[in-house]
């Protein structure tokens, strides 16, 4: 299987991940958390991956930066960053790699900063082990930081817990951007957030990704979201990838069921009132294949006429 | 899918309201025992939901709409206003506690699916107690079988599921036990605090037509609290925006959406993503609208007194067509400039206004 | 600092609470014990020290609001009568020449067994299921299970008498002078070792086990995987991201703790004969010695609340969080 | 549309009592097995005691301050009591306290612990003012004085370790209590029309099985060492035989200067022992309770090395 290279960017992919498989290895029984997910991002590139909570989106985005926790592991696959095997790497190589190459903005910025430490101290911290600058030097470009995202800098001084979501938000992709890496993680950034304030993070990652250049893996439930802001997207559905395109042709023409049940997901804003249903309760799909292209640069994991896929089970949640 | 979805609620807009809510406010006090310091949660809300109706109240997290459910089921005691049902004043009626008539009356159903329904009791529980309290059983063991078998035909659940514990149903399918259990006592009205946030986006529509089904069938009225503009527009009648612990504009769903005229009404539009209306985003009316509401605690005009806002009350002003049920409560709202574009685009805000160049604050 | 006044608040009541139970307990225990300590001393003592002394207890025909209020003012004016076992010493000299050194034993083992048992749990929880993880805790957890004063009696009949290392009572050798010399400080340590090995022993295994369960808990939080992200050393995570979080619930449990090494240093003051306030209480209720069992009680909780004030201080440095609201 | 594809029978899924999985973890749990098995053979020989050594216990039998011979398999003490007899009767007396000890102390800690939770507001901040008060107060030396002002007995010794012992575990489960009442399923008990004390007792206490479980046992090592320390220093009721009593005894006669570690060590060991399986349950309810504190595996030979130790 080859996904067809229709990056957006350069040719050069940035990122590639081919036949990625993660497991959780449990007390008595193994479950796959991703299995062989293959996907490439290009230079400048916004690459979405969609899916619902369970479905290894964020496990694949752990995997690129290798933070999986035991009991998750790597079980199969590649992971090439640059040309670099990202698997092969050596802890010292990996520490310098994370952050530097790629740097991630997780989901709650509530909880993705130390609540003992100031602001300040933890960009001050990203500029002294990987820049190797004095604590003034480093706090000057912590102060530039800031005023890129638009928050004053005497807010440096300030605990997480005394910033509002949105900004705290903010100083993590400031974070994020500090040693000017080539690729950025977004992990559901914005999913804590109310919606203006959702939007305001957007248009500020825009407005740096236009400024900086670097791509984009950007995780999100939402699919208007992912529309709006992907060049190519990816959706998963129970670790495997069942459709990829560019997210304008996903957008117009969703070949998958159950991307179309994404799809039919969110009512819209325009427009006459119109019956949608969703994804029925409790419906799962089983074993989905390999993808096939379907049209240039659409893949869709292929599914029958007569929808055997789908079967229905009461205990899908119980896993959460 | 035989929904109604083309024809709001022809039931709506007469006779005795269904729930009525009248100048209803709510502080909380903060700090210790000792500490007259409070915050104001609500502040004259009046809301009205007729028989059959699903209203929607839409608002960011903080502007107070989920105190406000909570106020009406009584789970926490509002501190003015009445809440009528069928025009009666529950409040003065039961006053220290919520009789079981009023919960029979008035039912609600919760956000999160996996901490409405206690780990430690099997899905029968929750139907049967609610049977057994209202005495809605029938009776005899035979009549209450058939009455939970009944209700989990009715929320599209097999009944076998009766036996199964909460873990092992997945979010969907526990916000249907959520929504039968609250069917159970047979209420008037039904309060849902967002009650398809917290499931997987797939099966959300599923639960919103459920709830328009028990509407159409069984004319139910329901109050559909949520932040998602689009569902709102999916399945209320009616709309009511939520803006600092007070409904600022409500109307028509469908005409609400399509011509807001609050400003915190369409910095709320203007952010929902909709891929149908990409491109259609615009830096500098956003900064606008930004400028003008700024964080939803309050409004950005409060406490200016150049502002006729501090000075006074605002007014309700009626929006479009007089035979419309739309209306605003703002200032800045021109009712003669409402045939332009959008009403404050016709006062443009002041610069140098003190909210301006706040972001949003910190809170305290 | 409003957080600081409401703690204030909170330990002004708890030490009325146990002026109040003070009060209250010669006065409502059936049986009298009072007078029965009077009969056993009368002889020794003149007609006004024990009119004082009947006022203190509440043998006292007075109502008993009027009895209330001069009892608060004998307490914060230091009135707390004489000593009947250490007749005629003031209760509140006898106490001043014994919490000196129940501070150094209880002071030293507590910090001891603090700093060392949070540093293994530190290490436990970083290297899950390396050699401090598996093999430490249950033998701490073992030796903890000993009540402190048969670990006492153990460690003094090995090492005191049957080997003969360290010395096997009191503070410091009889009929040495307490002086700032050498001499003398050398032999208070010796003395202070099989004491306050023994608290450090029962009590370590409780903060290692706190700490490595915090920690454990820490280390799944957000900003951990952040900071490890972030490319960080290792050493630093540990420390000023995990560690750093991990201990404020220690620091809660340190002001806990406290009350639980006064009851420990008790019963090993006991087997040591140690001058401490815990041994002199035993005398005291040995020698049906009720003013200075009243006045010892309250000196220990006291000092009790003020440690934990003091903690609580020291808490609002460390999280920014409590400073704000 | 798609509801033709729901048709699936769904079979009645072995239904599994969440509880029921918190007993067979612990029940798989090594260290819980071996506490149980420890306790099981403690309760045993106390419940035999009068069987295996019938009469009073503290009668002098042989000569003073023997070894451990074939006769005396403990050694006898300095009156020539039977060090074993002692013993074994000791441990009715120290499992009765301690265990009633930490009955008492858990039921006043769940009543103070579920009325503050659920009532909040006024009562709670009362009845925390007073937990804490108790917490605070220092423990030892309020037993000692509240055992030197009451008649001496066993009535006494229990009464006064209750006093000094609920308030711990009212703090533990008021704060358990609290964050499960502040889920959704309360209110919406609440709002289906349930009273309050069946809200309490049926709808939050079978949430807090484990901690109540954990304060239990945590009551009853307190209970069983508490009373070993008060009758060491001789308030108890120095007239049963109890392992705190033999060693006050012990230490009475002297027996560790005549160097008979015998008289010392075995009900020392007992307590210890008692508290340790006690402790090791603990755990295993803590582990089986919180998965993250289980053991971690040895990691299996995979080709990618575990991320985690890569990370150091």
């Amino acid at each position: 299987m080859t996904i067809s290279q229709v990056s957006f960017g350069s040719h050069e992919p940035v990122l590639d991940v081919k036949d990625l498989t993660v497991k959780y290895i449990g007390d008595t029984r193994s479950t796959t958390a991703v299995q062989r997910v293959s996907f490439s991002i290009g230079t400048g590139e916004v690459f979405g991956l969609a899916g619902e909570s369970g479905c290894g989106k964020s496990t694949i985005a752990n995997s690129i930066m290798r933070l999986l926790k035991d009991p998750a592991k790597i079980a199969g696959g590649s992971i090439s960053f640059g040309g670099r095997d990202v698997l092969a790497m050596s802890p010292e190589e990996l520490r310098r790699f994370r952050w530097q190459d790629v740097a991630m903005v997780f989901q709650s910025a509530m909880n993705s900063l130390n609540p003992v430490l100031t602001i300040g101290e933890q960009i001050v911290d990203i500029f002294t082990t990987h820049a190797g600058y004095s604590r003034k030097e480093s706090l000057r470009r912590a102060g530039e930081l800031l005023e890129l995202v638009r928050i004053d800098p005497a807010r440096l001084k300030s605990y997480p817990h005394q910033l509002s979501g949105g900004m705290r938000q903010r100083a993590v992709i400031a974070m994020a951007v500090a040693l000017k890496p080539s690729l950025l993680i977004l992990d559901e950034p914005t999913t804590a957030l109310d919606v203006v304030v959702q939007q305001e993070i957007m248009a500020q990652i825009k407005e740096l990704q236009r400024e900086l250049g670097f791509s984009v893996l950007f995780i999100t439930h939402d699919m208007s979201l992912m529309v709006e802001l992907s060049h190519r997207m990816a959706v998963m559905y129970g670790g495997r990838i069942v459709e990829t395109a560019k997210a304008q042709d996903v957008y117009a023409n969703p070949r998958h069921p159950y991307t179309q049940a994404l799809m039919g997901a969110f009512p819209p804003l325009t427009g006459p009132r119109v019956p949608l249903t969703g994804l029925p309760d409790g419906v799962k799909f089983r074993n989905i294949p390999d993808l096939a292209e379907v049209a240039p640069g659409h893949l869709v994991a292929p599914f029958g006429d007569d929808i055997p896929v789908i079967d229905s089970v009461n205990l899908e949640g119980a896993a959460r | 899918m035989s929904h109604s979805l083309m024809t709001p609620s022809a039931v709506a807009g007469t006779g005795t309201p269904a729930l009525e809510i009248r100048g209803l406010g709510k502080s909380f006090p903060v700090g210790g025992l000792f500490s007259r310091d409070s915050v104001r949660a609500l502040h004259g809300v009046d809301l009205a939901i007729g028989s059959g109706e699903i209203v929607a109240l839409v608002g960011e997290s903080g502007s107070g709409k989920s105190t406000l459910a909570r106020c009406i089921a009584r789970l926490e005691k509002p501190s003015s206003g009445e809440i009528l049902i069928d025009g009666v004043d529950v409040l003065k009626r039961d006053r220290f506690q919520a009789s079981r008539a009023f919960r029979s009356q008035v039912q609600m159903v919760f956000q999160d699916p996996f901490g409405s329904l206690n780990p430690a009791h099997r899905i029968e529980h929750f139907l049967r107690r609610s049977l057994a309290i209202h005495g809605k059983g029938g009776g005899s063991e035979e009549a209450t079988r058939r009455r939970l078998e009944e209700l989990m035909t009715t929320v599209g659940l097999e009944a076998d599921m009766l036996n199964s514990y909460p873990h092992e149903l997945s979010g969907g399918q526990r916000q249907r036990v959520a929504i039968a259990r609250a069917l159970a006592v047979e209420p008037q009205v039904i309060l849902a605090d967002e009650p398809t946030s917290m499931l997987d986006v797939s099966v959300r529509i599923g639960v919103l037509n459920l709830m328009r089904k028990l509407r159409d069938e069984q004319g139910i009225s329901m109050l559909y609290i949520t932040h998602d503009l689009a569902s709102a527009r999916y399945l209320a009648d009616r709309t009511a925006v939520m803006f600092a612990g007070e409904p600022v504009e409500e109307g028509e769903s469908l005409d609400l959406l399509a011509n807001p005229a609050h400003p915190y009404t369409q910095l709320l539009v203007s952010a929902v993503p909709d891929p149908a209306r990409a491109g259609s985003y615009d830096p500098v009316r956003r900064a606008e609208l930004r400028q003008a509401v700024m964080a939803s605690t309050r409004c950005a005009f409060d406490g200016d007194p150049n502002q006729p806002c501090s000075a006074e009350e605002p007014v309700r002003h009626h929006v479009g067509d007089p035979a419309s049920r739309h209306w605003v409560r703002c200032h800045l709202y021109r009712p003669w400039a409402a045939a332009g574009a959008h009403a404050l685009a016709s006062e443009p805000t002041n610069p140098s206004h003190p909210a301006s160049n706040a972001q949003e604050e910190a809170p305290a | 600092m409003r957080f600081i006044l409401r703690r204030l608040g909170f330990y002004l009541i708890a030490f009325w609470a146990s002026i109040t139970l003070n009060f209250l307990l010669p006065r409502f225990m059936p049986g009298d014990p009072v007078s029965r300590m009077f009969a056993r001393s009368q002889d020794r003592m003149q007609p006004e020290q024990i009119e004082a002394l009947r006022k203190l207890l509440g043998v006292d025909d007075r109502p008993i609001w009027e009895q209330y209020v001069d009892y608060l003012h004998n307490v914060f004016t230091g009135q707390m009568g004489v000593s009947i076992s250490r007749f005629p010493t003031p209760v509140t000299e006898v106490i001043s020449s014994q919490i000196g050194w129940t501070l150094l034993l209880g002071g030293t083992a507590l910090v001891i067994a603090a700093v060392v048992g949070n540093l293994l749990g530190i290490l436990a929880a970083w290297r899950r299921g390396g050699a401090i993880d598996s093999a430490l805790p249950p033998v701490l957890v073992f030796i903890g299970s000993f009540p402190y004063f048969w670990l006492a009696m153990g460690a003094l009949y090995l090492f005191g008498v049957v080997l003969g290392w360290f010395p096997i009572r009191h503070a410091f050798t009889d009929g040495l002078e307490p002086a700032f010399t050498w001499e003398f400080i050398g032999d208070v340590g010796a003395h202070l070792v099989l004491p306050a090995l023994t608290i450090v022993l029962v009590s370590i295994g409780g903060w290692m086990l706190g700490m490595r369960n915090t920690m454990i808990a820490t280390n799944s939080e957000d900003y951990i995987t952040m900071a490890e992200a972030k490319g960080l050393r290792p050493s630093r995570i540990m420390l000023r991201y995990a560690a750093r979080n991990a201990m404020l619930p220690s620091v809660t449990s340190f002001g806990m703790g406290l009350g639980f090494v006064v009851g420990g240093a008790l019963l090993t003051e006991v087997v040591f004969a140690y001058p401490g306030v815990g041994y002199q209480l035993l005398n005291a209720v040995q020698g049906l010695d009720y003013p200075l069992m009243q006045g010892l009680f309250l000196t220990i909780t006291a000092a009790v609340l003020l440690a934990n004030f003091l903690v609580d201080i020291l808490y609002v440095r460390l999280d920014p969080r409590v400073r704000s609201n | 549309m798609t509801t033709a594809l729901l048709k699936q029978p769904t079979s009645t899924p072995a239904v599994r009592k969440p509880n029921r999985s918190f007993v067979h973890g612990l029940l798989s749990n090594k260290k819980a097995l071996t506490g149980l098995a420890v306790m099981v053979i403690f309760i045993a020989l106390a419940l035999l005691a009068p069987v295996l050594f019938p009469g009073d216990p503290s009668r002098i039998t042989a000569m003073a301050s023997m070894e451990p011979s074939a006769e005396h398999w403990l050694g006898t003490t300095a009156k020539g009591q039977d060090v074993l007899a002692l013993t074994l009767h000791g441990s009715r007396s120290s499992l009765f306290v301690g265990l009633t000890v930490g009955l008492a102390s858990t039921f006043i800690g769940i009543l103070v612990g579920l009325a503050s939770a659920y009532f909040g507001k006024f009562i709670d901040e009362a009845l925390s003012l007073v937990t804490n008060v108790f917490l605070l107060l220092p423990g030892l030396p309020l037993l000692v004085i509240l055992a030197a002002f009451l008649p001496p007995g066993l009535g006494t010794v229990i009464l006064v370790l209750v006093v000094t012992g609920w308030a711990g575990s009212a703090r533990v489960l008021r704060s358990q209590a609290l964050s499960i009442r502040s889920k959704d399923f309360v209110a919406a008990a609440v709002v289906s029309g349930e009273r309050a004390g069946r809200i309490m007792f049926r709808e939050i206490l079978p949430n807090m099985a484990s901690i109540v479980m954990g304060t239990l046992l945590a009551c009853v090592i307190y209970g069983i060492g508490a009373q070993a320390g008060l009758e060491f220093l001789g308030l108890g009721d120095v007239s049963t035989v109890s392992w705190g009593n033999n060693l006050f005894w012990a230490g009475n006669e002297g027996a560790l200067l005549t160097g008979s570690w015998w008289v010392f060590v075995p009900s020392g060991v007992c307590i210890a022992l008692v508290a340790f399986a006690l402790a090791l349950i603990n755990y295993a309810v803590d582990e089986v309770t919180n998965p993250r504190l289980r053991k971690i595996k040895t990691p299996q030979a995979t080709p990618v090395k575990t991320e985690r130790s890569a990370a150091k």
